[in-house]
């Protein structure tokens, strides 16, 4: 092969791309364009693999919580957290309530958590700080959460939730959500507006230098 | 302002204090007796006639022959500040300060010439010329633990160094000082 | 003589045991058998590989589309679940009959396991994983390439022959070779998990990335919120490997990284409520599909303020995947590596995968979100009717398809490497100065303007004047841009190598 | 087993937020007990998004309650934070027991 | 503490600078072994968060002993070594210590030889300049502006390689001249290179220069006064980035330098003509740019070498026959020049042997370095490589 045909084919090489992965192509001209918001369920409709996932969410929430509980070392309790934080938003997911597991992962895995471990970095001495706790605290602690537990865990096990186990269940659409916050909840969510100007205008105040 | 000038007004200012004049040599050099030297620095930095505002070098030398130290002083005078004419040097002057080879002091000019700060720990830890009244004596090219000043004609060369081989067995036989 | 004795801990070498042992052998016959075959045809088995891929990919959708036509077609509308009730291989065989399609004896086992969920969808992560692998690896070589060509050198040339197309393979090889090392003070459990907090993140928001109408592995109305969120999480990663490593460089740089990530995150998100207003959705699907109408209907040029909101996305994106000139975590002249300074090998390989991958979700929501997703800058109104399959071909080249999509990711995932090779960094007071002061209150302005401008100008003909105004200007920028490329391409080829050859004859 | 129901739901917000009483229990460190706080507000909004799937009439009351507590939990982190660093920098530590002298 | 510590920093007043928030101050070792410390400088940082508060440099890890081999070896024997010095300008580091050599024993130098040296000389200068322009954009994060300095550089070095054989170390020129004649073509091959490389310099202006972001970087920052830099004995382009018209070739001509015509560039503050805004007189843009405007300058004095040189001379050679015998006199020499980065003096002492007595370099980056410790104060931690960066020290001749 002379170089110049050599040449020519690898040339051709990104023109054959185009067209081998153009020719599965989806062209968009006979897409609905509806400018309404489709509440697309993303889990599955219960059965196995609902339960699966469920199991799998709780087993992380629950070890990483444990976790957290016996650690010593705040950074690797921050690590735990965000594992926590990632169940708890996919929980949410199966829950399906998709935008409030979105904004878990964005407000809280995102943003608060990155603040505590900014707020680690910036308040510890050596990288490992430790703060022993006595034993005596501990087991009185233990002993008082294994109470409280057993007390709600009976309670909720045993109360007769009233159940619409007939009901339609919807995921939640963005649609009803813009219209809730402005409608039902105008209130309190210009009360929480506020209350994030007061909070930014707070901290940044108690955290500047004198 | 020529040598001889500068001598005439350090003599006239210190007397005995300026020991000798070398005006022959390829660079001439005054000897100044080292428990003036910091009047007389002082003067040299200070003093309008003077106004040595710039100290280009000190080089330590080891004047074995005489059991003495010394330290060469190479001082000028600029032209005043000026960023549209070219500046040169008014006046140069070259000053050697000598110390006892057992117990070498000169005091330190570091407060005179900033420039001097590095250039006296290099002499410190090289030639061993201790400069009382700097800031902050310390080795500054040889590690702190280093043994011996190795720039002294009469230096041993250490065997070894942390583990790491210090000389060959050729130059143990033929070191030259 | 004192001997020298290392004052670290050695190593033993490898040894492979029990089925590593098998996998190496394997590995070497591979190799053996491979290096010479490779060696000699490296453009033909490139060339066969890509087209091999995309055959694969077509065929895949293919037989999917057709899976589910069947099931469209099932009476009962019984669709496919994943273990509940399924067509029957006889009701396949019918169909595939009904249709006179060949082959149908054997076809209809082919085709019945494709209709369960489980296995589409393990076949769709496949391609995702395969997709957000190939895009770093090329995106690297890219970069290399690009770097080179700007710097007036060539870049990789040996590896795999072309233009050392399989360069960034071979470095890949040899980071899987690297001793895994760990600081001994280092907390070791924190540094071995940090990159895989970096690196799944990323992944994760492949899974909501639409290439193409169709072509999404999940159709999430949240997608968007979903994709941003994953961006965001990645910077976990970043600092715990930043603090875990117990290098004060590596904790500037992740200081820095958290500072950074969580300023640009601000206006970023605000721009991004531009388009989402404009279309009314979360939805990256259904915003892509409302720019069909070609070049002048891409939100970018809506109004001035979705150009500017634009234009400040992508600058607060390159702060948000750390590229220069915001790429303060890892700026190799003050903090030496920055957060990864400590890691070798695998584990260092994975951040640089979720740089990329990071870089190439960037530049997709860039492109979705502003520049007409997946269609071209011709009106999909002129498509044609498919009732060939050329015609669907063609619709494919000339309207819309995920190359279209890709292709224009690339385009600007090159902007960004020409950025990064040639400003200089600037400096994390310039850094936070920019975001708080400029880019904050040009998200805000913009925010309010778009608002205004929807509700009061929205289709009267002003705004369209103004629409298509930004469109000629962009379009004149940007054949421009391409026209003076071109001509550099073809008159400013100057190397060193000839360089100094033409000008030194006597050297 | 495998039909999963608001019970499953409830109790692992239970166990989760009891783990956060206990962590806000047994650390000293001021950002450890942050950490607790948080634990028990996600187990709070389990409860409130669960009920909401289960129990919800067709709206999503729980939903944007949740949502609420969210934003909220991000701004007391926030100002938490900036307690701690206000604490940190008056005393050189964030041992919460340090905390009851006034003369900070 | 950040509130503690004096602004002494005359860049402070420009652009104050105050942490926000109070964290714990932490001791941070920038090197031996650091991208932006040209080598192994080790600078040690008193940092409170971004802010630096304090660093102070720690040298002396490529001590070579390099004066105590000069007590060892003859003068001509001794030349290689300066090469090793400041091994990005060698040409330069032959010429000093064989200047101080002749001058204290008065050998006689041919005239072509002293061309050659000059030549040499501005041209190893133009080289040192691009490797400093080229890392400058490196620590400042600008990876391109290097590959292009290097480019050129390349062909530098091919000039002098077709010179002497070598292309880093030259040890060209020598004890009473330079070691070998020019090539046939020497003159034509170098024009032209000068007149390829002088259009090059507005190509690393447009790159670098004026970019908005690098001026935003070193503009304003470590600011050093006039008199600063004097009393702390600074030479070269960092004292006259301080706006202090000073240069060696100038005020002392040493050679032949008082036959040509060149200029001095100086650090000028921003706004005015070509230098951009937020620039301030001895900051380390100022620094930067006079290495800039210094290569054209080389490139005149080169052009008038190239008109003016003397045809060669077969009988004379262009090295004095007697530089291998020559006899140190019982005196004492200090000689100085002006290298790429300040002023390069060597004190040679003989004793009538023909081996030194003492030897003494003056590095001028040695003496540039120790500003570090006042100008790295109160500044950000960006700003540590900016400020080492414009002082372009060569740790090869700070360690010696």
């Amino acid at each position: 092969m002379t170089l110049r045909l050599k040449k020519i084919l690898l040339l051709m090489t990104p023109l054959a791309i185009a067209m081998f992965i153009a020719a599965a192509p989806v062209h968009a001209a006979d897409t609905d364009l509806s400018l309404s918001d489709q509440g697309i369920q993303t889990s599955a409709d219960g059965g196995l693999l609902e339960a699966l996932m469920f199991y799998a969410c709780a087993g992380v929430i629950l070890a990483s919580g444990l976790a957290i509980c016996l650690s010593k070392n705040i950074v690797r309790m921050a690590v735990y957290l965000f594992g926590t934080l990632a169940a708890v938003a996919l929980m949410y997911f199966l829950l399906l309530a998709n935008f409030i597991g979105v904004i878990q992962l964005i407000v809280y895995a995102g943003g608060t958590l990155i603040l505590l471990i900014f707020g680690v970095m910036l308040t510890s001495k050596s990288p490992w700080a430790k703060f022993e706790v006595k034993r005596s605290e501990l087991i009185a602690a233990g002993v008082v959460c294994a109470l409280f537990a057993g007390m709600l865990l009976f309670v909720v096990v045993n109360a007769e939730w009233p159940l619409e186990t007939d009901a339609v269940v919807v995921g939640s659409s963005m649609t009803q959500f813009g219209t809730g916050l402005l409608t039902n909840y105008l209130v309190p969510f210009e009360a929480i507006s506020v209350l994030l100007l007061v909070v930014m205008i707070g901290a940044a105040y108690m955290a500047r230098q004198e | 302002m020529s040598f001889e000038e500068i001598c005439q007004i350090l003599k006239s200012q210190f007397g005995d204090a300026i020991e000798e004049t070398a005006v022959d040599s390829c660079r001439p050099y005054v000897i100044v007796s080292n428990d003036k030297w910091t009047e007389v620095a002082t003067f040299l930095r200070n003093d309008s006639r003077m106004a040595f505002d710039f100290l280009q070098c000190i080089s330590a030398i080891d004047l074995l022959a005489d059991d003495k130290l010394a330290c060469v002083y190479d001082l000028a005078a600029m032209s005043p500040l000026s960023a549209t004419e070219n500046m040169s040097y008014v006046r140069e002057l070259a000053v050697r300060v000598v110390t006892d080879r057992n117990n070498p002091q000169i005091a330190s000019v570091a407060h005179l010439w900033a420039a001097a700060d590095w250039h006296e720990r290099e002499a410190y830890d090289l030639m061993g010329i201790d400069f009382p009244g700097h800031p902050n004596l310390e080795r500054i090219l040889c590690p702190d633990d280093w043994v011996g000043h190795p720039l002294r004609k009469d230096y041993a060369h250490p065997l070894e160094y942390h583990g790491i081989p210090g000389t060959t067995e050729h130059e143990l036989k033929s070191p030259r000082h | 003589m004192t001997q020298f004795s290392v004052p670290w801990k050695q190593s033993p070498p490898l040894e492979y045991r029990g089925p590593a042992r098998g996998i190496v052998a394997l590995a070497r016959m591979v190799y053996t058998m491979a290096t010479p075959i490779v060696s000699r045809f490296p453009g033909p088995i490139l060339l066969g590989a890509i087209i091999g891929g995309t055959l694969l990919v077509w065929a895949h959708w293919m037989l999917f589309g057709f899976v589910e036509t069947i099931a469209a077609s099932d009476v009962n509308g019984a669709a496919h679940s994943v273990w509940g009730q399924t067509l029957t291989t006889a009701e396949i065989g019918a169909y595939l009959d009904a249709h006179s399609i060949v082959a149908s004896g054997i076809l209809k086992y082919l085709l019945w396991p494709l209709q369960l969920e489980l296995l589409r969808d393990l076949v769709g992560l496949g391609a995702i994983f395969g997709l957000f692998n190939l895009i770093p690896v090329y995106a690297i070589w890219w970069e290399r390439k690009v770097a080179g060509r700007i710097q007036s050198r060539m870049g990789p040339m040996r590896v795999g022959g072309w233009h050392g197309w399989a360069q960034s393979f071979a470095d890949g090889v040899k980071l899987v070779g690297k001793e895994d090392l760990v600081p001994e003070q280092a907390d070791a459990m924190l540094f071995r998990v940090a990159p895989y907090l970096a690196f799944v993140p990323s992944l994760l928001a492949f899974l909501c990335l639409p290439l193409g109408s169709y072509w999404v592995f999940r159709n999430v109305d949240v997608a968007l919120i979903f994709i941003i969120a994953m961006v965001g999480v990645e910077v976990v990663g970043v600092i715990v490997a930043g603090w875990a490593s117990n290098n004060k460089w590596s904790v500037y740089g992740a200081m820095r990284e958290a500072c950074q990530m969580v300023s640009y995150e601000i206006p970023m998100t605000t721009v991004l409520l531009i388009p989402i207003m404009t279309a009314g959705t979360l939805n990256m699907v259904q915003i892509g599909d409302m720019q069909t109408g070609g070049w002048f209907s891409w939100n970018a040029f809506h109004n001035p303020f979705t150009f500017i909101a634009f234009i400040t996305y992508y600058i607060a994106s390159l702060a948000n995947c750390k590229r220069a000139p915001f790429d303060l975590p890892e700026s190799e002249s003050e903090l030496v590596a920055g957060f990864h300074t400590e890691y070798s090998g695998f584990r260092w390989a994975l951040f640089f995968f979720a740089e990329y991958a990071a870089m190439f979700v960037v530049s997709a929501l860039a492109v979705t979100l502003f520049l007409g997703a997946w269609h071209t800058p011709i009106p999909a109104t002129w498509a044609f009717e498919e009732d060939s399959i050329v015609k669907i071909f063609l619709n494919g080249v000339l309207f819309s398809s995920p190359f279209w999509f890709i292709f224009k990711c690339f385009i600007f995932i090159y902007i960004q490497l020409w950025i990064r090779w040639t400003l200089p960094r600037i400096r994390i007071d310039q850094v936070l100065y920019s975001c708080v002061q400029v880019m904050f209150p040009i998200a805000c302005v913009a925010l309010v303007g778009h608002a205004v401008w929807m509700v009061l100008l929205d289709g009267t003909v002003f705004s369209d004047i103004i629409r298509w105004i930004l469109g000629l200007l962009t379009a004149a920028v940007t054949f421009g841009f391409l026209s003076v490329a071109a001509f550099g391409y073809r008159n400013g080829r100057q190397m060193v190598g000839y360089l100094a050859v033409k000008q030194l004859p006597g050297a | 087993m495998f039909e999963i129901g608001l019970t499953h739901y409830l109790v692992v917000a239970t166990l989760l937020f009891v783990m956060g009483i206990f962590v806000m229990i047994t650390k000293r460190n001021a950002i450890g007990i942050l950490i607790g706080v948080e634990m028990v507000l996600n187990g709070a909004n389990i409860n409130l998004v669960a009920f909401n799937r289960y129990n919800g009439m067709g709206n999503i009351d729980g939903q944007i309650v949740s949502l609420f507590v969210i934003v909220l939990a991000a701004a007391e982190a926030a100002l938490a934070v900036a307690i701690c660093m206000n604490f940190y920098k008056n005393l050189n530590t964030v041992d919460v027991d340090h905390g009851d002298t006034l003369a900070g | 503490m950040a509130d503690t510590i004096a602004p002494t920093n005359p860049a402070d007043a420009s652009a104050p600078r105050q942490a926000d928030v109070r964290t714990e101050e932490m001791l941070v070792n920038m090197g031996p072994q650091h991208p932006s410390t040209h080598g192994v400088l080790r600078v040690v940082l008193r940092t409170d968060g971004e802010m630096v508060l304090q660093s102070v440099p720690h040298i002396g890890y490529l001590h070579r002993c390099a004066e105590k081999i000069g007590e060892n070896v003859a003068p001509y024997q001794y030349v290689p070594y300066t090469d090793r010095m400041d091994y990005l300008a060698g040409m330069n580091n032959n010429q000093a210590f064989a200047l101080a050599v002749e001058k204290l024993t008065g050998l006689e130098v041919p005239e072509r030889a002293q061309y050659i040296r000059v030549m040499f000389a501005e041209l190893n200068r133009i080289a040192s300049h691009l490797v400093a322009i080229g890392t400058y954009g490196l620590d400042m994060g600008a990876f391109t502006p290097f590959l292009y300095c290097f480019r050129e550089r390349e062909m530098l070095l091919d000039l002098f390689e077709s010179a002497c054989g070598a292309r880093l170390t030259y040890s060209y020129i020598t004890i009473g001249g330079v070691t070998d004649d020019l090539p046939d073509n020497f003159v034509d091959v170098c024009s032209e290179f000068l007149d390829y490389f002088e259009p090059k310099v507005d190509d690393y202006n447009n790159l670098l220069s004026y970019n908005h972001i690098f001026v935003k970087r070193t503009g304003g920052v470590g600011v050093i006064s006039a008199e600063d830099a004097i009393r702390f004995g600074l030479t070269g382009p960092v004292l006259r980035g301080s706006g202090v018209k000073f240069d060696l070739r100038k005020a002392k001509p040493y050679e032949i330098y008082d036959r040509f015509n060149f200029d001095v560039p100086v650090g000028l503050s921003g706004g005015t003509g070509e230098i951009p805004r937020g620039v301030v007189v001895g900051d380390c843009w100022s620094r930067y740019y006079v290495r800039v405007k210094e290569m054209i300058e080389s490139v005149k004095i080169i052009r008038q070498c190239l008109r003016d040189i003397p045809a060669a001379d077969e009988k004379e050679g262009v090295c004095n026959k007697k530089c291998k015998t020559v006899k140190l006199p019982d005196d004492e020499v200090y000689m100085e020049i002006e290298n790429p980065r300040g002023q390069l003096g060597f004190y040679v002492k003989g004793d009538g042997s023909a081996i030194p007595a003492r030897v003494k370099a003056r590095g001028p980056s040695f003496c540039n370095l120790c500003v570090l410790e006042y100008a790295g104060k109160n500044c950000l931690l960006a700003d540590i490589p900016a400020i080492i960066g414009s002082m372009d020290v060569v740790m090869g001749e700070v360690d010696r």
